[in-house]
């Protein structure tokens, strides 16, 4: 079947959603003209025109607000955040409006509304490096979902820009699998899979808040994120031939969340072990280990291991980045302390 | 500059004006005024939920911009948004229920004084986060031109609204792309405490317009045809695709911030001044003087108005309490 | 000894700070002519003057720069939000500035900063009604302080006031124990202990990451924070006359959290209970949950037992809004769940 | 408007200018001019990590206005910010360092590119998430004020940073209180992709200041005795206590936004048009026609520079990579 990376699998998601619904409208900066910082708009201005796509000044705050009252007077708003750092600029606009407009409203307004960019640690320094699901997760209102795959990638672009809640759809850096045009170097990572490649062209949807199985295992159950579930994958694969069956549960949504799908590996695998690349404290490890205490506290044989950022802002130099980031060997070694006791 | 301006309290000039026009525009005021009165006495004698913010002599701001858009304009309120409510006809019932955290409220009970909102009537929401409803407004403008509806997107905020972040990114793309905007400053001279001359490093807030080389407007806010006039060019510019317009609309808050807030801070000199600037009586001076209307005809109105109000806080005594799961229904909206 | 309402105490606190050392100003909306929303800062203009309390315009985002840049130039700066639900309009001012600034400079740069303000759910609506801890709990950079009582608050605003990190001081509206000359009524909760309110003249500092025990107990341990320490306090006191021990311990700090005197409560009761008004998911009671699952697993007889507000914006409905927040009874559900298995 | 100034290529007036200031401004010009080409060679040739933003045409900006400063007074930087740790005296070996990711560099291998900082220099940090440094200078001129210290602050920032709300909120609190703080816009004539015109709805940067009520100057940012002489007077002005200015320097951004971004969305004409008016040359010209120098002499300075930007090269490389565990010692400031 036809191969896609993740950029261009986003993309095409959005296109047949603005092909086949007039009212769905882009705004971010440099979406148009320059086709977006990581090409996921390119060409999008050409076809659809400068009333759907908008190239905005540098005003988070604003054209989030732009995009909320489009999204409660009839039209679909997809924002783009060059980063996704830069969300925090508009965090009123999300937290205190998108967020609570519909139940302030007694139910009467909805705000189908996307927000959506790129995040992740790739040698930028603390204010291009974070992950933000955990503020998001912790944001009632919202639904967060995070595509590890192309596959994924256009199935749940697809359902956040039909859901008539705000989604926040983040996206990984080192996930898309192409070069930035905004003069980055071709961003990869040795542990990332080719898994998820194969995409339809027809348009089809995945609904949020169903986890996905990306492998299946019998001795210990890691959840995981992103670029985050790659590196489970690989370490999968690695203790496969040391004679350990990992079970490996991409949520794809934290909000909702899948606890059934969760729930039931841990009761087989009795052990569990969490993956996040945001920071520990707080954020969506914590959550994750909290969920599994709440539904699964009798099944485990260990305590939940959790493997996240430290929780420092990300330093700059590439030694000290890998550090605060969790690498494959850190969810072994987290893995074998699942299995150690 | 605003602090220094003179108050006016001659008549409104209603000669020409439209009698029809004039009679609604009145009774709205009379209803918001009522509306509030009734509900500073229920705040002191029932257990009412909340707070509220007083727009007491303001109401001709309110009532003067509405009275010139379409049933299916669309506006943005802030926390002091009642008078704004009556303005755009969402019900007096729905509105006292609300206040009372009725089921029939017009947000169920679930958004209160300060969230007053009611879709149906192009009401998108009272937005208690100062200066937050400005680009929500905004972009109800950017979706009025790529829906083609002819619709124009009104924002409603505090002189105190203006120095948030949001008012300068939301003017500038306004104005960048000629969006049917159109921004109304209830300059009322207080943020809570603080002066425009105190938080404003240019007190004409209207001028701030020159940054997004915009076009404004300043009006007595006290005289409702005044601001009716200014915000209808400001309507047909719109429609005709000329863009946004910022109107600051001098008024004078005459009850405390909140509630029973004592509002210490002001000279009482200048509350009474300004409370002999009643935008109503000016109005029902003006009328008067035109002609348009009789003392009887007047007294006529202002019961009927205040008869409403009585009606609407009979209704919210037979609605239903918000019950304790109401609002789970609220969390997620069913795609 | 004298006895000081919560309100009185920050305002002793920052008062004898500000005159012992004449770097410490204060900004914020109203805090100066008008004496805070809350009356925190009285007078504070009168004794001080307009060179060290500076009533700002509303732009938070700028006003929260410039406590930023005062506090990298020889200043201490207090920054006061009038409802700790706005300070998410300057949210970029403090995760991506305040927070990073001192790794980002390789630690040459220092922001001693106090963020202060109220925030808790009193009947005024989703906009100013919600827990925000959990947002800077997940913030690293960020120091994260509560205080439930006016001695601690003294003794904590003190230390927050001397620490030279960014550090969130959360104050509890209902815990002021004096009415609000913004309007409101003289807000009160039936569950408020009268405990902690001798406060001594002097100034005294409590060390930031210190919890406190509030009780002492045998049987099950509640950890909670503000309006929840109170109302888990109440019910301790329900359940000793019927037989039950509860300890109760105060963390007083999220971050720095202090993990001994937790896990130290729990491996003698065997059983946790963490409260928290903040909203459950991704925030404060997951991460208590997921410390002592990581510290605590083998002591534990029974699943942490979490009781936290509703995944919801906070509804106005009185009847609504109760049920979103944790009640005595909620709290009482959950130590019996706790102490059941 | 911006977009369609036009271009001036004549030499720099230095006629009667100090002799040793030209030359401290050409020497520092020259550094960091040749700082970012080798950057550009290193990334493109050693594994250099991160990116960087590269200032290349725009030199006359940071130098001049940095020229008109005492050592004590701070500034702040954006993400394209070499040219300002340059013309601040940041060490050239502290910077390359940095860049490497070094342990000896000026943020110890946490800052990298985009956040280049040395407090001992008045540097106060590079800030890389746009517009938000703007308050922050603003509160180290709120510092200087209440210190009582006689600094100013200087806030660097690009045209789109222009449309961020801080940059509204900060002006107007600067512009209030009269703090001594100056607004630098290095309008470089794009935000990544997009123009002034594009993106501004008064594309006349400086005149924005008129919502503040704050004195304004647009000057040649290629002409770096123009943007001096501005830089100069607002300096004053702000030690005298007469408040905050906004200067608008015109210049351009020759190279891509970041690395290797290609800028394919700009006229051919237009880049080499401006490559023609690089503000280097122009004062090399202008400080021979005045016969400040000799053609000679300015060989030998650009000799020199560029030798001390390849001992910075070497100094690099004879540095200590920064550890995997460095960066825990930076988490919290022990108090
Ligand atoms: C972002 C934000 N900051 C502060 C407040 C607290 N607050 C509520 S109303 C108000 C004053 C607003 O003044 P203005 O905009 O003039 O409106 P007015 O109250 O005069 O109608 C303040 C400071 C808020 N609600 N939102
Ligand atoms: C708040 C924020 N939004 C977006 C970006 C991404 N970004 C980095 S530089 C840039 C363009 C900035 O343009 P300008 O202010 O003119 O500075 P220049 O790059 O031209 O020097 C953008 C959009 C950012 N870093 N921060
Ligand atoms: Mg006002
Ligand atoms: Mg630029």
């Amino acid at each position: 079947m036809r191969q896609l990376g993740l950029a261009a699998a986003i993309r095409e998601g959005i296109v047949q959603e603005m092909r086949a619904d007039d009212s769905v409208i882009l705004l971010g900066e440099d979406v148009g003209k320059f086709g977006g910082a990581f090409h996921v708009t390119h060409d999008l201005l050409d076809e659809f025109g400068a009333e759907r796509v908008w190239d905005t000044p540098i005003s988070e705050a604003g054209f989030t607000g732009l995009g909320i009252g489009a999204a409660l007077t009839g039209l679909r708003a997809i924002v783009e955040y060059q980063y996704l750092d830069f969300i925090f600029c508009a965090m009123d606009q999300v937290v205190n409006q998108a967020a609570k407009i519909h139940l302030m409203s007694g139910g009467r307004a909805k705000v189908p509304l996307v927000l959506r960019g790129p995040q992740g640690a790739t040698g930028r320094g603390a204010q291009h490096s974070q992950s933000i699901e955990g503020y998001f997760m912790h944001t009632p209102g919202m639904k967060v979902v995070l595509p590890s795959t192309p596959y994924d990638a256009k199935g749940l672009i697809i359902s956040a820009i039909r859901d008539d809640n705000p989604v926040l759809f983040v996206e990984h850096k080192l996930l898309y699998g192409a070069a930035s045009p905004g003069g980055g170097k071709a961003l990869s990572d040795s542990a990332i899979q080719a898994i998820g490649m194969d995409v339809p062209e027809a348009p089809y949807a995945i609904p949020l808040g169903e986890a996905d199985i990306k492998r299946e295992g019998e001795d210990v159950t890691i959840i995981a994120t992103l670029l985050m579930l790659h590196r489970a994958l690989a370490l999968a694969e690695q203790m496969q031939a040391e004679g350990v069956s990992v079970e490996v549960i991409d949520p794809r949504s934290l909000a909702p969340l899948d606890v059934e799908t969760i729930a039931a590996s841990v009761a087989k695998t009795n052990r569990a072990v969490v993956v996040s690349e945001d920071t520990a404290r707080a954020g969506v490890s914590a959550e994750l280990v909290a969920t599994i205490n709440d539904h699964c506290f009798y099944d485990l044989e260990a305590p939940v291991q959790r493997v996240a950022a430290v929780d420092a802002p990300i330093p700059f130099g590439p030694a000290s980045e890998r550090h605060a980031i969790p690498q494959v060997e850190d969810i072994r070694a987290a893995v074998l302390r699942a299995l150690s006791d | 500059m605003s602090a220094t301006l003179e108050i006016r309290r001659d008549p409104v000039d209603c000669a020409g004006a439209d009698r029809e026009l004039l009679l609604r525009i009145f009774r709205k005021m009379l209803e918001a005024r009522e509306f509030e009165e009734q509900l500073y006495y229920l705040f002191l004698t029932t257990a009412m939920p909340g707070t509220m913010h007083q727009a007491v002599g303001q109401e001709a701001v309110a009532v003067g911009v509405v009275s010139a858009l379409k049933a299916d304009d669309t506006i943005t309120s802030t926390h002091r948004g009642h008078a704004h409510c009556v303005a755009k006809d969402v019900p007096l019932n729905d509105m006292m229920a609300e206040m009372f955290a009725k089921r029939e409220g017009s947000c169920r009970g679930m958004g209160g004084s300060m969230h007053l909102t009611d879709f149906s009537k192009g009401m998108l929401g009272a937005f208690a986060i100062v200066g937050s409803g400005i680009p929500i407004a905004t972009g109800a403008a950017l979706s009025a031109r790529v829906r083609g509806s002819g619709q124009v997107a009104v924002s409603f905020f505090g002189d105190g609204a203006v120095n948030e972040g949001v008012f300068h990114e939301a003017l500038n793309m306004a104005a960048l792309w000629k969006l049917p905007a159109i921004y109304i400053i209830e300059n009322n001279q207080y943020a809570l405490s603080m002066t425009v001359a105190e938080s404003s490093a240019l007190p004409d807030l209207a001028a701030r317009a020159c940054a997004y080389d915009m076009p404004s407007a300043r009006v007595d806010g006290n005289d409702v045809l005044a601001v009716y006039e200014a915000t209808r060019e400001a309507v047909e510019r719109a429609r005709a695709g000329g863009g946004p317009t910022l109107i600051e609309a001098l008024t004078y808050r005459i009850r405390g911030h909140a509630r029973f807030e004592a509002a210490g801070y002001r000279p009482e000199a200048e509350v009474q001044a300004w409370k002999e600037a009643d935008p109503i009586e000016r109005l029902a001076a003006g009328m008067i003087a035109a002609g348009a209307v009789t003392e009887a005809q007047l007294s006529q109105i202002r019961a009927e108005a205040e008869a409403d109000v009585e009606a609407a806080i009979d209704y919210a005594g037979r609605c239903t309490d918000v019950g304790a799961e109401d609002y789970l229904a609220y969390i997620t909206a069913e795609t």
